[in-house]
């Protein structure tokens, strides 16, 4: 076995590897072409403020695609998320409605124990009663859509009834950055200490990877699944509160469908439905991906009508251009074995 | 194992079961059934309007468009793959269909094969996709081809609606054959064709195989990738079939119409028993889950149920009818 | 210390449902020995140490670690008590690093903070991997490692737990003479540093090279404990399979035909180079290597599952190039697959399916099944390989890795092929189903196959074969007549100047 | 997915020529606080009226699900049926054969086609409101500079013709200064609309007027104007709800805006439905319909059709915004 692991060891010296190792260099040359031929469309497409607007718009996105994505490690996927940002958002813009003194952190945190709560529900399903993640999520993205209906009884609480603070949430910069982009970046940063440099984090994977193998190796599975479900509700209750401060309204409808635009960005990321794999760096390209999209495509002041199509080819160019890449990248690595 | 080790002495291998009532009973249709009986009773208690012949035969003609994808949606489901595409599939073909009667004025007979040939491309090229990137998984594709398909629809008709049909065009939506809804038996043509297919023939076999073990599949010398291309052909092609029953009770079309349908097709095929996980499923199931869904829809509108008491009754149903076995296992096992 | 045994297993049973995998077994292991255990497939070996290990929980019967009583309820306490293992079917974690793999739960983390050390880690699995002869990177994502280098890390995971206790269940199964030869070294060393070790394997010589004492299963049953010396073969064999097997190799009677299969300067880029051979019908030839020498991959373009850059193909005599397995089969050559689960079987499907699958255009018409010659055909081929089963609908995982293998055969045997690929068909299958296969294979040649024996035990390699292929990095090495060919020669051949290699590194 | 009943235990007892009549309103889709309103006044004056009331909308906003519940109405043997349209032409079938059966049909607020009805109550007269909108961006703008429009989706037929009839009125001569220079789609959801905006406010850095004829659009637009500062610098006008608008009047970002009582539109609805039930008036151009406290309203003829109107779409500012944003 010498020979094939001592070349193995080449690889990993040879300078370029690093440049390699980064799986998803074909989605970031994509979204670098993508930028350069917007740009030469619409020169308002690379000044501050518009990149500082896309930013904004795309932190939501981020945040959930971080969840999103330990979800599919585990192989699971999670269809609620859309309806979970209704059900927090309205509780909690009914809630600042009904007593607009309460404190926007203490919001935040009702927000996202709501959402936990729901995620909590998805765990016990999936993770105890051994449902598939697929059929449980659309079941309960039914049942909370149905809830938020229910608790706002049809109505919208509008921005008139919200408090000051409460807006400012989503609204309010700090060094000159908006408040949502700090949350993003934060969570970003937690997540790749949490996935890299936590046992936890590790085992998330090891669940995805080879749920055998985790059950010998003495890997509570059961704990893991719980925990990504709990996670990804508690990223959406905060989501939600985020949106309805964002929007400064809660609708019963809102972000319906989101959640496959959150499972979009992951996938086109890299991020493998079969579980296993899966890395901040892509995910975050996806996101961006997504979030340049929605933000240059009515920049194009191409007729509206042709906006869904031109998105729906983008996606699917985005990912095939990312998986020709990654094979010529793997084909060189061969030629180099052979030496 | 309670024969010795003889190797070199034949042995016989047995080649007929003995019959046992517990392989007869336990069975996820029974359950469906059970359920299905239950919610007849419920409509007939909660409303008058319900149980009775032309009730239940009109019943049917509200939900079962969209039910005549659910047969491919089975086979796909069961491969391990996904198409969220045929709602927005069953659009452009319905658009495409319009235009070319409306606008190009060709004989609606060649607009009805142009919507099918197209229903069929669009699933070709999902299909296409699929098995060429195979480090796409079916998710991301259907998704991709979701949002183009729907883009292609609004750039043909952009904000108009196209109609205007011929008379017996309605026919498809709104007609009857002794007394059957024209729709209705359309279905159990189809029922009978898929379960024959999937149940009874190689291709089916290849399909629960490949479900069961790609990889084997395949060294067994199954043609992995021409199964899947056509199993996401035939969805395509039902999806236009759809289209056609749909596009005939609106008697005009849009680009937005068919929005969300994969959802429900994908719960009407869970719900019959169609796992997600691969390898199972089997069409009496789904199709008893279609009357499910359909006539719990229906007798809840009868009463004027708010719509999101029904979002949250399906929802519940769903969950139930599939965690209820599985914790009368964990019970067992305890 | 007041009681000899590390470890003890008192009347240990294990049910699970429909079958009783493990019945009243005793088993004593002393400090700093290493311990075989044999038996045939399905006696209960694996249940055995999955119960030790905590996996499994016992139905019946009470285990004592240094005297004291002891229950798992999971792994992690067999874990903790310092009991390691080596699983049968590699337990792996494909998508993660070899580093990952070797600390998975028991990683290295900073004191206080309890963040991950990776630098650490690597320096240790590197250090490990080293130890076991192995220049591995621990960034390897273990996906693009070969069965044995995956094997490999699974040794280095047990020992990396710095366990009392090692268990080893059949590591040397997809390992060649070489590797096994390391691990040997290792096994010793750790035995010598006080480790006690629990050693399964179907081969004998494994058993003779390390154990001290041997415990034999049969059937579920405890059969017996003996000191190695003091037991013959015949006996063992005996002990094992309940009967004498006067002979595993059945003797050759075969006259080779004309050439068959003819392969000419085959190439594929980083896999195998200029390949070339041919078989005549009813000749077996051999084809070994040390393990990732890409006889896999030689198998597999020939069969049509991955492409090749160069070369051609020539079946008796008219060239051909199989786009995919059907093809292949139509043209008349079949594959066993190195790897039974994953490649050759559909675990949870009856047999009768598994064998019929390949074949069901003959069982159809109009694409319509006949069940009933489905049946027919199921049970004729299913008992000309003796599948010890009961009926045709058992499912393929209820059954022991020999007649899983049986299956497979049965499944090839239904096409009306010219050749046949056969890759490590005896791979962790038992001594009585070995003969069994050997048999088979043997009664292929006569009936005018050609058989291609792909294998990495130097035993039935020598004796199987008519003429024998050694394959090194991807070449063809050696092209014997196996005529007083001994195992040196092989081994020679097979590893060439890479032992100097070794040597200076 | 079905519809909703905001109350009386309309379990659809009682065959429909004994007992009292049965009128059902079907609004395009639930959670809608606009179409709540509508529905409240239709079943406050149904109740008054002595009928029986079912109320009932899907939770898309797709004619798919207005066919399903039609189709439920009409085996309930309703008396009258009280459409909002999702597709003015798509319920024409549906319709057809509910008629077929003796039962009534009027559109409310969005139309459907002649064939598939008795009579259509508007709002308010379309034509004025596509004109009053330019009308008042002029106003805000003193008569030059660009503007655009955000509208709800493309295939909302209610703003289509509301663009047309502004358009028209564009055409005109004290216009000439004024131009139209996008028609962007929110799609009446949040974030599609606000990116939306701004991109408008990008692509036409000297844009001077923003008109949304949709409740969702104009909110998310005037959310944008007030997180970018550009109150007084950017104009915003259109169709919103009190509720929703009222911060945006008040800080001055929407000048004013329009909207009719659809509180009103329920009842005017009602009343004309209970008429049709009554068989007092059949949708005859030049007939009389009696609406109550709304005042009597003559039948005038629409494209095919024939239709009764609600009078002028009312003017939002902070003049008088503060007692309606708790109305609706
Ligand atoms: N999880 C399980 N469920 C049911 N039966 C099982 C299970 N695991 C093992 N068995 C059965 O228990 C018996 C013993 O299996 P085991 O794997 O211990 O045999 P083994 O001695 O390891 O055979 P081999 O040498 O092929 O590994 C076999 O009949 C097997 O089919
Ligand atoms: N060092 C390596 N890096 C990447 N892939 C490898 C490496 N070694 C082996 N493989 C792949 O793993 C698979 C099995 O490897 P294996 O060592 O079994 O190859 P083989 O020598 O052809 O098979 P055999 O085990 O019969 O010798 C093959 O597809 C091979 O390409
Ligand atoms: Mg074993
Ligand atoms: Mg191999």
């Amino acid at each position: 076995m010498k020979i094939k692991t001592e070349n193995l060891e080449m690889e990993k010296k040879n300078p370029l590897a690093l440049f390699y190792q980064f799986r998803e260099l074909g989605l970031f040359f994509f979204i670098v072409i993508l930028c350069i031929g917007v740009q030469l469309r619409n020169p308002s497409f690379l000044t501050g403020e518009n990149i500082l607007d896309m930013a904004t718009n795309t932190s939501i996105l981020v945040i959930l695609a971080l969840g999103m994505m330990i979800v599919l490690i585990t192989r699971g996927i999670d269809l609620s998320i859309g309806a979970v940002i209704a059900l927090s958002g309205m509780l909690t813009a009914q809630l600042v409605a009904a007593n607009p003194s309460v404190n926007p952190f203490l919001c935040l945190l009702i927000g996202t124990v709501i959402g936990a709560l729901c995620g909590m529900v998805i765990g016990v399903l999936v993770a105890k009663v051994g449902l598939l993640p697929i059929i449980a999520t659309l079941a309960l993205m039914n049942i909370f859509r149905g809830l938020t209906f229910l608790v706002s009884d049809g109505e919208w609480v509008s921005s008139y009834q919200m408090s000051e603070s409460f807006v400012e949430i989503a609204t309010g910069t700090f060094l000159g950055l908006n408040h949502l982009i700090w949350i993003a970046v934060l969570f970003c940063l937690v997540f790749f200490y949490f996935l890299n440099y936590t046992r936890t984090g590790r085992q998330i994977y090891a669940v995805g990877s080879n749920p055998q193998s985790a059950a010998v190796s003495g890997i509570k599975q059961g704990r893991i699944l719980f925990l990504v479900y709990t996670i990804m509700g508690g990223l959406s209750g905060l989501c939600g509160v985020l949106w309805v401060s964002k929007f400064a309204s809660a609708q019963g409808d809102t972000a319906s469908g989101y959640e496959l635009t959150v499972i979009a960005a992951c996938i086109l990321g890299g991020v493998s439905i079969a579980g296993g794999s899966g890395k901040l760096a892509g995910v975050l390209l996806g996101a961006i991906l997504l979030g340049i999209l929605n933000n240059a495509l009515p920049l194009l002041n191409v007729s509206p009508f042709w906006q869904n199509g031109i998105q729906g080819f983008i996606i699917l160019l985005a990912v095939i251009v990312n998986a020709v890449v990654k094979r010529r990248v793997e084909r060189t690595h061969l030629l180099r074995r052979a030496g | 194992m309670e024969q010795k080790k003889q190797t070199y002495q034949p042995r016989t291998l047995e080649t007929n079961l003995p019959f046992s009532w517990k392989r007869l009973f336990f069975q996820w249709e029974w359950m469906l059934l059970l359920i299905l009986v239950a919610v007849l009773l419920l409509g007939s208690y909660v409303s008058p309007y319900f149980l009775n012949y032309p009730s239940l035969r009109d019943g049917t003609m509200v939900f079962l468009d969209k039910a005549l994808i659910v047969f491919p949606m089975a086979m796909i489901m069961i491969m391990r793959d996904i198409d969220i595409s045929v709602g927005s599939t069953v659009a452009l073909s319905s658009v495409v269909m319009a235009t070319l009667y409306t606008s190009a004025g060709l004989p609606m007979e060649v607009a009805i094969i142009a919507c099918l040939a197209t229903g069929a491309i669009c699933g070709l090229i999902n299909g296409l996709l699929i098995v060429k990137f195979k480090e796409l998984s079916a998710v991301i594709v259907t998704l991709g081809t979701m949002i183009l398909y729907r883009g292609i629809a609004y750039i043909i008709l952009e904000d108009q609606a196209a109609g205007g049909f011929p008379e017996w065009f309605g026919f498809f939506g709104w007609g009857y054959v002794f007394g059957i809804p024209f729709l209705l038996i359309v279905f159990a043509v189809l029922a009978v064709v898929f379960g024959i297919v999937l149940h009874k023939t190689t291709f089916g076999r290849k399909v629960f195989a490949i479900g069961n073990n790609p990889t084997a599949s395949r060294f067994s010398g199954i043609k992995v990738d021409k199964v899947k291309v056509i199993v996401f052909m035939l969805a395509g092609l039902l999806a236009a079939v759809t289209a056609i029953f749909l596009t005939s009770r609106m008697g005009s079309t849009r680009p937005n119409i068919a929005t969300m349908y994969e959802l429900d097709i994908i719960a009407m095929a869970a719900l019959g028993g169609v796992s997600t996980a691969g390898g199972k499923g089997r069409v009496l199931g789904v199709v008893i889950a279609v009357f499910i869904i359909g006539y719990l829809q229906y007798g809840l509108g009868l009463i004027n149920l708010p719509s999101q008491m029904f979002l949250i009754i399906v929802g519940a149903l769903l969950i139930l009818s599939v965690a209820i076995p599985k914790l009368g296992g964990m019970i067992k096992r305890k | 210390m007041t009681n000899e045994y590390v470890l003890e297993m008192r009347g240990i049973s294990k049910a699970f449902p429909g079958v009783k995998a493990l019945n009243d077994m005793q088993f004593q292991l002393k400090k700093g020995e290493i311990h075989a255990l044999m038996g045939e497939n399905g006696a209960g070996k694996s249940t055995f140490i999955k119960i030790i290990t905590g996996v499994h929980q016992p139905t019946e019967g009470e285990m004592l670690l240094l005297g004291e009583k002891v229950s798992f309820q999971n792994p992690k306490q067999a874990q903790q008590q310092g009991i390691a293992a080596i699983y049968q079917h590699v337990t792996s974690y494909p998508d993660l690093s070899v580093a990952e793999n070797i600390f998975m739960n028991h990683e290295v983390r900073h004191p206080v903070w309890k963040t991950l050390n990776w630098r650490e880690m690597h320096k240790q699995a590197r250090q490990l991997l080293r130890e076991l002869g192995s220049s591995l990177d621990p960034k390897t994502q273990m996906n693009t490692l070969s069965v044995a280098q995956q094997q490999i890390v699974e040794i280095a995971k047990a020992i990396s737990t710095k366990a009392k206790i090692i268990i080893m269940d059949e590591p040397t199964a997809a390992l060649t003479a070489r590797e096994s030869e390391e691990l040997y070294r290792i096994t010793e060393k750790l035995r010598d540093e006080g480790t006690s070790i629990i050693f399964i394997s179907h081969r004998f010589e494994d058993m003779y090279r390390l154990a001290s004492r041997v415990t034999v299963l049969r059937d579920s049953n405890y059969i017996g404990t003996w000191d190695v010396e003091d037991i013959s073969n015949e006996k063992l064999i005996v002990a094992m399979v309940g009967r004498e097997i006067n002979q595993i190799f059945p003797d050759k009677k075969t006259s080779a035909g004309e050439t068959v299969l003819d392969v000419k300067n085959l190439s594929k880029l980083g896999e195998f180079d200029d390949i070339s051979f041919s078989i005549k019908s009813g000749e077996i030839l051999g084809m070994t290597g040390l393990v990732g020498a890409g006889r896999t991959e030689v198998c597999q373009a020939i069969f049509g599952i991955t492409a090749f850059d160069k070369g051609e193909i020539l079946l008796s005599g008219s060239s051909i190039r199989n786009k995919n397995p059907q093809e292949a089969m139509d043209n008349g050559i079949g594959y066993l697959a190195e790897d039974r689960l994953d490649q050759g079987l559909l675990v949870d499907w009856s047999i009768e399916k598994n064998i019929t699958l390949a074949n069901l255009t003959d069982l159809s018409t109009l694409t319509w099944i006949h069940r009933d010659k489905e049946k027919r055909q199921a049970k004729e081929f299913g008992e000309k390989v003796h599948i010890k089963a009961t009926s045709i609908f058992d499912s393929v995982n209820s059954l022991s890795g020999g007649n899983q293998q049986k299956v497979a055969v049965a499944k090839l045997l239904t096409k009306d092929l010219k050749v046949i690929l056969l890759d490590e068909p005896t791979k962790g299958v038992d001594i009585g189903a070995k003969a069994a296969i050997y048999e088979i294979v043997q009664n292929l040649a006569e009936a005018g196959y050609a058989v291609l024996f792909v294998s990495s035990e130097m035993p039935e390699i020598l004796g199987m074969s008519d003429r024998i292929l050694v394959m090194k990095e991807g070449r063809i090495a050696a092209d014997f007549v196996n005529r007083g060919i001994t195992q040196e020669m092989i081994l020679e051949a097979a590893m060439g100047e890479e032992q100097v290699q070794e040597k200076s590194g | 997915s079905q519809g909703a009943p905001e109350s009386s235990g309309a379990s659809g007892g009682g065959e429909s020529n004994d007992g009292p009549k049965k009128y059902a309103f079907v609004f395009k889709n639930t959670g809608n606080p606009y179409g709540e309103k509508m529905l409240d006044g239709f079943e406050s004056t149904i109740k008054e009226l002595g009928g029986e009331v079912i109320l009932r909308s899907p939770d898309q906003p797709t004619a798919e699900g207005q066919i399903q519940i039609i189709e439920q109405l009409i085996t309930q043997k309703v008396d009258v049926i009280a459409v909002a349209g999702n597709d003015p032409d798509a319920l024409e079938p549906a319709l057809k054969k509910a008629k077929d059966q003796g039962i009534k049909v009027l559109s409310v607020d969005s139309a459907v086609n002649a064939a598939s009805r008795d009579i259509h109550v508007n709002q308010a007269n379309p034509e004025r409101i596509g004109r009053v909108q330019i009308e008042a961006v002029s106003e805000m703008i003193d008569g030059e500079g660009q503007i655009a429009v955000l509208s709800a989706t493309s295939q909302a037929t209610n703003q289509n013709t509301w663009i047309e009839w502004m358009k028209k009125e564009l055409e005109k001569e004290d216009y000439k200064d004024i131009e139209l220079v996008k028609v962007a789609y929110g799609d009446d959801l949040r974030d599609k609309s606000v990116s939306e905006t701004e991109a408008l406010l990008k692509s036409y850095p000297d844009l001077k007027a923003i008109i949304a004829p949709t409740t969702v659009g104009i909110a998310a637009a005037g959310k944008v104007l007030t997180d970018k500062g550009l109150e007084g610098q950017i104009a915003l006008t259109g169709l919103g709800l009190p509720s929703e608008m009222a911060t945006y009047i008040e800080s001055g970002v929407s000048p004013w805006m329009y909207l009719w009582n659809p509180i009103d539109v329920g009842k005017g609805a009602a009343y004309a439905a209970y008429e049709l039930g009554e068989g007092n008036i059949t949708g005859e151009l030049g007939e009389k319909v009696d609406l109550r406290d709304l005042g009597e309203v003559e039948v005038v003829e629409d494209g095919e059709g024939t239709q009764i109107m609600l009078g002028d779409p009312f003017k939002f500012d902070e003049t008088n915004i503060d007692e309606w944003k708790d109305v609706y």
